[in-house]
């Protein structure tokens, strides 16, 4: 591990060699947008939310992603980069069937706090109003179907720290859907643990408690890193449990 | 002569008329600034031509709607998406999921009480679009105010901008769903 | 097996095939055996019979003579003529006056100065149409695998690195990445266990060279694999290719195998230290599969989705390890620089990109098929001398190439040089070789639309950008085409597009607005036509101020 | 915003509609099913051939619906338990390829090529005439189980475009006339 410096919008900063772009942003206090991201979970790039410049670099890069380099000059908050976060979340907001004022995340949503931070007033384009199943049949939880932005969020909390994979996308493309077992309904999935992480890492309210009404569910996926990281460092494992 | 002003209401619960009527006294200052040419509220049937601010609430989901949203934006200078239906569907929306036919055949046969019928005389009632839309897939729209339904001083501020001949512009204060 | 009896062997087969009086070669690739050539050898024979003429004649079925569209095609050998669109009546008359009485049946004869043939080069495609694709026998006697054999007992890995590099190939899938630099990064890196991947996962609509390539020459791919492999330092191949080529899988099976008995394929091989072996995988129909990332992904069973780079493949690829992808054209041009030289490569084409391309032709032209030409050759040549032109009757309108990624080139800028910065520059790309002519009936709308209908089916939804954007553009493109769009529907398609192009995670969503944007640059006037005016209404302005 | 719970009720109350749809169970297969049935003995070597790798669930994909036609849900699960594979990734992988079928098709399948060459050349007026023939979309299977139209992305014959796959037997420079006379033969047999 090595320290290096590297320039985040005019500014010059070190960080290890071992954090990405976003890490080093974040702990000097500037705000780049994320969503798939989630402390403790592999990042995969895809909401690309996150994008930055990187100078003599003609592509964009994901900060979740891009380890920093030494001399590397990187730019957050260009005007383009600020227009494309926007259409972002005007995609994304055509894309399910997002109603915010019957939603019990409202005031609790990533999506929302994402669209007042990029200032998105209208959605240009056509909303798909896709026909998406809602599945209420787990005991505890519900899997909406319509909120869900496929951030996959749910699916490597499972895989990756439960170890129980219940959640997977199937089809491609606009039609990719989160998934339990084969498709079938969540409360006869045979490999859930009913522990519930995936609902308190999603951001959205596609996976909520039952017994939430609207603007009542909070969300509080900072378990996860503190969990994670006590996993890692095996720091629970050497106490021992009567 | 005072700017006129009209609020249409089209499909929605007329939740955000009423938000409007929260501003309370602030009304009267109101009354001095603009006159109010057509309103749910007030008794005029035909849409006046040369308005200079229309508020419109509600998503467009009927024939009906479709056809005035043209009348609204060829007799007003600043056409106002007023409130979250009219902005992006919303709960108005949420029926676009189904078909019409099945929408009407819940509403008007599985929860009737007795035997029930589903109205199909559309000389006197207007007829379901296939999906409803909000307001600026049809019609060009100069504003937006947000809210399920918009808050009182978010209409006051809003309404003051347009009247003092500026577009509003809302600050993260005023930037909210639902 | 040794190099001597390698030697050996490729004797054997010269002195057998010198036995025949004659050797018919007739086509056996899919696009003649769609029409009908899978006969041809059943039909040869019964006419041999009728005429009691069976002696010193080998029926040989073969991959691919190239002009596809006048098919089947039949090579009689030695004289090396070639008849065009041979039905059983042709068989016939070419076994009585050609075989027997030595007089050529001129109707179906197509002339080796056919244009079609004149300003081809074949490099990639030599063996392609002349040999016999089910027999490692045949492409040994074509000096097949001394390549392998050479670089095994005479060249160090990085010496093979050396050569390939100052060949200056570079990658034939697309983008044109220079394959001595991959290969050297590979062998650089540190790892115990490392890979080569031939990607013949050929997804672009109007592209069939790779598919070509395998049917009518398996063996080449192997030898350059391996050649990769020692180069690399790897001992496990993959060729992932799509199951949509049920002929090409067959082939490679059986090459694979013979390899292998033959030892050119197993554990020391040539009797050096050096193990490779070659195993099949089969897509299962995901364009998006021909990205790298995904491909890997694929390999490993799991759901064809990209990944962000870097880390790039040649560091962490399969599995974690440092993996080598080719494509199957780039593997093909492996052997003859090794048995040429780098510097006889080089000389051909252009000095940035050298070599040859295979390419192939379709759409409204009249000689459709597979080519192979000279980097740098002029676009208007392929079109016109070797296509010889739209149909009858129409006009040359533009030429697509790079497939759902690439862009249309219009009848302007014919005059431009085939190569990869050449086409970049006009707003297409090379792409792996798909080239598809349209003419004066092409809509150039519904060409955008039907493009990206395609990239909207084939995203794999991983990305934002990607996944809504190009469904996004589709729909603008569809309002446009029903006319009922505005100028300022096709300004937010252009802000659309420039958006899919910068953020897309890889690179089909990157480059699935290439079609709207090269039909912008070059049709604006189609678009336009179809736009109504922006609705007319009361300018928002001034309110009436109280007095 | 309590104003709207009454909303919020009757949107769960129209999905009681279609939580019937998604209500069914799979079961696993007995181990009486799958030693009687010689097709799962098939299936297996399929599987030992790869180790029961689960990295090769493509490969033993593609021998189960050569094996079976097409790949229903107990099958899956069946794969899942051999190659040691959650179930929800068999049916991610099995969804996102076009390749793999989770319905059962017809008895005959016209797979018309669509890409640019066969585009260029007219595949389209080919899918709309047949689908006015067989009154179904491409993608499915008339209701006599007689014929499934399917679309594939260029079958790599582009120099005899527009092409198409009747029955494994590839046709090359197909007219809409043609294709719609040789599926009513399939229609009529």
């Amino acid at each position: 591990m090595a320290i290096l410096t590297l320039t985040i919008n005019g500014e010059q900063l070190s960080g290890k060699d071992d954090e990405t772009i976003l890490d080093i942003a974040r702990q000097h206090d500037i705000n780049i947008p994320t969503l798939c991201h989630l402390e403790g979970l592999s990042d995969i790039g895809a909401c690309r939310l996150c994008v930055v410049e990187i100078e003599g670099q003609a592509k964009l890069s994901t900060a979740c992603s891009t380890k920093p380099q030494e001399g590397m000059v990187v730019r957050t908050d260009t005007e383009r980069l600020k227009k494309y976060r926007r259409m972002i979340i005007e995609l994304l907001a055509s894309e399910g069937n997002h109603s915010c004022a019957v939603c019990v995340a409202n005031n609790n949503c990533e999506l929302q706090d994402l669209a007042y931070e990029v200032g998105l007033v209208y959605v240009r384009f056509p909303y798909l109003y896709p026909k998406k199943e809602l599945d209420a049949t787990h005991k505890d939880y519900v899997n909406d179907r319509n909120r869900c932005v496929l951030c996959t969020r749910c699916v490597r909390v499972c895989h990756e720290v439960e170890a129980a994979h219940t959640w997977d996308i199937s089809g491609r493309g606009i039609n990719c859907e989160i998934i339990s077992d084969l498709n079938q309904p969540w409360g006869k999935s045979k490999t859930c643990t009913g522990c519930g992480k995936c609902v308190f890492v999603c951001p959205t309210a596609a996976l909520f408690e039952k017994g939430a009404t609207i603007a009542e569910m909070e969300k509080h996926p900072e378990f996860l890193k503190y969990i994670v990281t006590a996993r890692q460092k095996r720091e629970w494992i050497n106490i021992e449990e009567d | 002569m005072k700017p006129k002003v009209a609020t249409v209401w089209l499909t929605g619960c007329s939740g955000c008329h009423m938000s409007f009527l929260d501003l309370d006294e602030r009304l009267i200052e109101l009354a001095d600034k603009m006159e109010l040419v057509f309103s749910p509220i007030i008794d005029i049937k035909d849409f006046p031509k040369d308005v200079d601010v229309t508020l419109v609430e509600g998503a467009v989901s009927k024939d009906e709607d479709e056809h005035f949203a043209h009348i609204i934006r060829r007799n007003s200078k600043f056409v106002v998406s007023f409130g979250d239906c009219a902005v992006m569907g919303n709960v108005t929306a949420m029926r676009n999921r189904f078909s019409s036919a099945e929408i009407l055949n819940r509403s008007y046969i599985e929860l009737a009480e007795s035997v029930g019928v589903v109205p199909n005389d559309y000389n006197t009632i207007a007829k379901m679009l296939p999906s409803a839309r909000p307001l600026h897939e049809i019609i060009k729209v100069d504003a937006f105010i947000h809210g399920c339904p918009p808050t009182a001083d978010q209409i006051w501020f809003a309404v003051s901008e347009l009247l003092e001949g500026r577009l509003p512009v809302f600050s993260t204060i005023y930037l909210r769903y639902g | 097996m040794t190099v001597e009896e390698l030697k050996e062997l490729s004797q054997k087969e010269k002195a057998r095939q010198q036995k025949f009086k004659y050797r018919i070669l007739f086509c056996s690739a899919a696009g003649c055996v769609s029409c009908g050539s899978g006969a041809l050898k059943d039909i040869f024979k019964e006419a041999f019979k009728e005429n009691s003429f069976d002696k010193k004649c080998e029926l040989v079925g073969t991959g691919c003579m190239g002009l596809c569209g006048e098919g089947p095609l039949v090579k009689i050998l030695p004289d090396g003529t070639l008849y065009k669109k041979v039905d059983a009546e042709t068989v016939k008359k070419i076994v009585r006056d050609h075989l027997i009485n030595q007089q050529p049946v001129k109707e179906n004869v197509i002339e080796p100065s056919h244009l079609f043939f004149a300003s081809q080069q074949k490099i990639v495609l030599e063996n392609c149409g002349e040999i016999n694709a089910d027999s490692i026998e045949e492409y040994i006697a074509t000096d097949g695998y001394e390549a392998l054999a050479k670089v095994l007992t005479e060249l160090k890995p990085e010496e093979v690195i050396e050569e390939i590099r100052k060949s200056g190939l570079r990658g034939r899938g697309g983008a044109g990445y220079p394959t001595g630099l991959k290969w050297g990064i590979v062998r650089k890196a540190v790892s115990d266990k490392k890979f080569v991947v031939c990607n013949a996962d050929e997804g672009d609509p109007g592209a069939f060279m790779d598919r070509s390539i395998l049917e009518g020459d398996p063996h080449r791919i192997l030898e350059g694999m391996a050649i990769a492999g020692y180069a690399a330092g790897a001992s496990q191949g993959y060729v992932y290719v799509r199951a949509e080529y049920p002929l090409a899988i067959e082939r490679l099976k059986t090459a694979i195998k013979q390899a292998e008995r033959l030892g050119l394929l197993g554990n020391r091989i040539f009797e050096s230290n050096f193990n490779f072996r070659v195993d099949l995988r089969i897509g299962a129909g995901a364009f998006v599969c021909g990205e790298e990332t995904a491909l890997l992904r694929s390999i490993e069973g799991r759901r064809g989705r990209p990944r962000p780079r870097p880390p790039y493949p040649s560091e962490k690829g399969l599995w974690g390890m440092p993996t080598l992808i080719n494509n199957v054209e780039t593997f093909a041009n492996i052997a003859p620089i090794i048995m040429r030289g780098s510097e006889w490569f080089s000389k051909i084409g252009t000095p940035k990109s050298p070599g040859t391309k295979v390419f192939a032709l379709a759409g409204q032209i009249k000689n459709t098929g597979l080519i192979e030409v000279p980097m740098g050759i002029q676009l208007r040549k392929i079109v016109f001398d070797i296509g010889g032109g739209t149909p009858d009757g129409t006009e040359f309108k533009a030429v697509q190439t790079g497939g759902p990624s690439g862009g249309c080139i219009p009848a302007e800028h014919l005059d431009i040089s085939v190569d990869y910065e050449a086409l970049a520059t006009v707003g297409s790309m090379m792409g792996s070789g798909g080239m598809i002519v349209m003419d004066s009936t092409s809509k150039m709308v519904e060409v955008a639309k039907y493009f990206m209908e395609f990239s909207v089916d084939e995203s794999c939804g991983k990305c934002i950008p990607c996944r809504v954007g190009t469904k996004h553009i589709h729909s603008l493109l569809d309002k446009i085409s029903k006319k009922s769009a505005t100028i300022e529907d096709v300004q937010l398609l252009e802000e659309l597009c420039a958006m899919v192009k910068d953020t897309s995670l890889c690179g089909l969503g990157q480059s699935a607005p290439n079609p709207v944007f090269s039909t912008l640059r070059y049709f604006r006037d189609e678009y336009e036509k179809l736009l109504k005016p922006v609705e007319n209404y009361v300018p928002s302005g001034e309110i009436s101020k109280e007095k | 915003m309590l104003f709207f719970m009454a909303h919020e009720l009757d949107y769960y109350l129209l999905y009681e509609i279609d939580k019937v749809n998604i209500g069914m169970e799979i079961n696993t297969k007995t181990t009486e099913q799958t030693t009687i049935d010689p097709r799962f003995k098939l299936l297996d070597r399929a599987i030992t051939k790869h180790q029961n790798k689960g990295d090769a669930l493509i490969e033993v994909l593609h021998a189960a619906q050569g094996i079976f036609g097409y790949l229903e849900d107990e099958l899956l699960v069946y794969i899942a338990h051999k190659l040691k594979i959650p179930p929800s990734r068999i049916y991610g992988v099995a969804t996102f390829y076009h390749y793999f079928r989770l319905k059962p098709v017809g008895e005959h399948t016209f797979v018309l090529c669509t890409g640019t060459a066969c585009y260029v050349k007219g595949a389209d007026e080919i899918q709309k005439a047949l689908e006015c023939r067989c009154n179904i979309k491409f993608g499915e299977t008339t209701p006599d189980k007689k014929v499934s139209l399917i679309s594939a992305r260029c079958v790599g014959s582009c120099g005899l475009a527009p092409v198409a796959v009747l029955d494994e037997e590839v046709v090359g420079k197909l007219s809409a006339s043609d294709a719609v006379a040789r599926v009513e033969k399939w229609l009529e047999s």
